[in-house]
């Protein structure tokens, strides 16, 4: 029987290897995995790359991650939100690389990685900095940049139904930058709100098809929630 | 001369989205054309987080966390609209299927190059998010700005100084002063507000305007 | 107010022009616009390029493009179905232009255009007589394609509802080409069973966004079906 | 010589399929597959038309006409199955999400290319399908085929001589005499069938085979 709902948050993160790349989905505060996050730090995996839209605010999620040093590197296309002060402070002090990617181009990237392509020609950033160093051509009169595709080890992302196949949806924009993610790591580990029965999401519905998720792992209810 | 205000550049802008179209608002001041566009106009808005038909913010008790917008300020979804992923959203942006994107700049240049998402100042991380994405990808694309910066230095400039977020890829520039077209003679400009006269608009811009035609 | 709703599927496709190229969704005989295509036979441009999986079969659907000589050129992956008689009958009479493509190539070639990307390297087809004369590039020792974007003048599509913004919903494998199709057209026209009313599709559940689709037209009821 | 019949071939590929495996079944005898997989397992099979969880027929009464595979066989959809387009289910096959993908072939090389989608009879115009992106993308490619054509001629070759579906892409050969692993070594005969020798199927095979381990 397929099952691939994981008892835990710390079962789900327990083989995440120090230096290995993470996709991290959501954007802004939304749709991240942010219980997936806090296990992932209190795993400890440190020299981790991270590929995310934002940088974390406050001390909160990928924030957290920075605070604690656990990050060598952030591939990103917003770093810097208001309240990114733990970003900010290892990028002043040198601590933190940083490959800054336009956000259409982070998507097209990962999703080049989940389907099996070795780049793209895109005409985002074409004569800009951010092209500088690249490939570029002139397709029927038209300048495009080759962006490669962006694999990762793992994926944590953000859904909001689950089930023991691995099925998927989200909610509203929560959705954002989690189903391309699922298709490009080695192993995708999605939070979920609820879990639902085999059968019970119609298959019209399911946004990312359990074949892209290897781990399902229920949300904690959170204190002030159970209060 | 005469200086419209935020609200006044925004509402400015509004009058030129036509019935039916699909827009993309950038973060900050273009946001705000929203609020100005007639009721009886049906505008559909893209947000670059996934979402097509963009509604106004929600009641307090409404709120529903993981529906923002780009500005990350909570929003509501008209009926009609839907929710995507990142990849599809930006294919939709970089596929030409919006008709416009009104964005904020720093700096624009005769030829319409774009310089919105970075200064020469190295202290910041850099940060760019859709901008470059929305920059190539619009059928049409519009800067809403003030016409100088806070220091009174022109912010139209024959070339950019900061770093470009797109080549060649502004239309209209509407800023407190005018609107101003960028067109292949060059930037022409397309209205004047109140009494203010092209030179005295000229005198505030570090490139050649032509005449309204 | 946005209605994209068309009264007739004559209307539909009145402004089709001689040469233009059309892609029509569709594999086999599944999610088919059908009722379009005969709209477009009997609206009668000619030298058209039909970018479509299969060929058509029989007299139907496409085959009866073919047999009535309005096809110039077919581009699709799989022309020799059982059954394609006229595809196969013009071919061996030097009468049609075929521009053969795997079908994972002509998916992402389609959504290229879609989503105003240059062009994609996928692995497919590489050392293939279908690769020759194409450009290839070694990334991170595998072997890619240089495969460009699609795009069309008009995309004829099948769906299993839609509303007055355009929103489209399918049905099963219906789906196939149909969504990828109805971004990487200049006109986008959707043959649905059935309208329904703006806000009626769940936001969660639209599969191609209003924003693509220009028109949208009911299907007839067929005459057997009225019987 | 012990040959099996399509049914006794089909099985054996069968019992190779582990459970919870993501599978895609070629048109023809490999589609037979599925037939044979013991009950005790469950394989979910991925259809390039954008279906996974593939069932069985369905009865007559129930067909949905838009509900077929890549055969154009009508089917049904398992609990927990879902849909999706053509781009997406081929970034599935190419991205190598899918476990196993058995194909039909003509030809494969000592090196494990295929020829599967073109003879070099230039009367009938070619076709392709999906074939070269399951060639390149499932983690582990399988072949099933008889060891010889019609008038016996070997199919296993040093080299193809029918255009390739792809290159060193074949993981294994499931044929009517044996199975047959493509190594890094070369071509190693992993079963025989009943008395099969290495001798007798060697004679029928145009590549050195290498002896079961």
């Amino acid at each position: 029987m397929i099952n691939k709902i994981c008892e835990s948050l710390r079962a789900a993160v327990a083989d995440i290897e120090d230096g290995s790349v993470v996709m991290i989905g959501g954007f802004g505060n939304s749709g991240i995995p942010m219980q997936l996050i806090e296990a992932l730090r209190l795993h400890g995996a440190r020299e981790l790359t991270i590929i995310s839209n934002n940088a974390g605010t406050a001390e909160e999620g990928i924030a957290s991650l920075l605070r604690d040093r656990l990050v060598r590197k952030m591939v990103c296309s917003f770093p810097r939100s208001s309240g990114s002060i733990w970003f900010e402070r290892l990028y002043e002090e040198g601590k933190i690389e940083l490959e800054l990617v336009p956000q259409g181009t982070l998507a097209e990237r990962i999703r080049a990685a989940g389907a099996g392509l070795g780049g793209v020609y895109t005409p985002t950033g074409y004569g800009t900095r951010l092209a500088e160093g690249k490939e570029t051509k002139v397709i029927n009169g038209k300048g495009y940049v080759l962006e490669t595709a962006m694999p990762a080890d793992v994926a944590l992302i953000k859904a909001h139904r689950g089930d023991a196949w691995g099925n998927l949806i989200y909610n509203t924009a929560g959705r954002n930058f989690n189903p391309i993610m699922a298709t490009a790591a080695r192993i995708t580990i999605a939070e979920v709100n609820a879990v639902v029965e085999v059968g019970e999401l119609d298959p019209e519905h399911v946004v990312t098809p359990g074949i892209f998720v290897d781990r399902v792992v229920v949300q904690k209810v959170q204190q002030h929630d159970a209060a | 001369m005469m200086r419209l205000n935020r609200n006044e550049m925004a509402s400015r802008v509004a009058q030129d989205i036509p019935d039916g179209a699909y827009v993309n608002l950038g973060i900050g001041m273009p946001t705000s054309v929203a609020n100005y566009v007639s009721d009886d106009k049906q505008v559909i808005y893209q947000s670059e987080n996934g979402i097509l038909g963009v509604g106004p913010a929600p009641e307090p008790d409404k709120i529903d966390p993981d529906l923002i917008n780009a500005g990350k300020q909570y929003v509501t979804l008209l009926k009609g609209g839907c929710y995507f992923d990142n990849a599809e959203s930006f294919a939709m942006m970089r596929g030409g299927h919006l008709d416009i994107a009104v964005l904020g700049a720093f700096q624009v240049s005769a030829t319409g190059d774009l310089a919105n998402w970075a200064t020469n100042d190295d202290k910041f991380p850099p940060a760019v998010g859709g901008a470059m994405d929305l920059a190539v990808g619009a059928k049409q694309l519009f800067v809403l700005m003030r016409h100088t910066t806070k220091t009174n230095e022109p912010k139209i400039l024959e070339q950019c100084e900061y770093p470009l977020t797109g080549a060649g890829v502004v239309k209209r520039i509407y800023t407190d002063l005018a609107v101003i077209d960028v067109t292949d003679e060059g930037l022409r400009v397309r209205e004047l507000y109140g009494d203010n006269t092209l030179a005295e608009v000229q005198a505030l811009t570090a490139a050649t305007l032509l005449p309204p035609l």
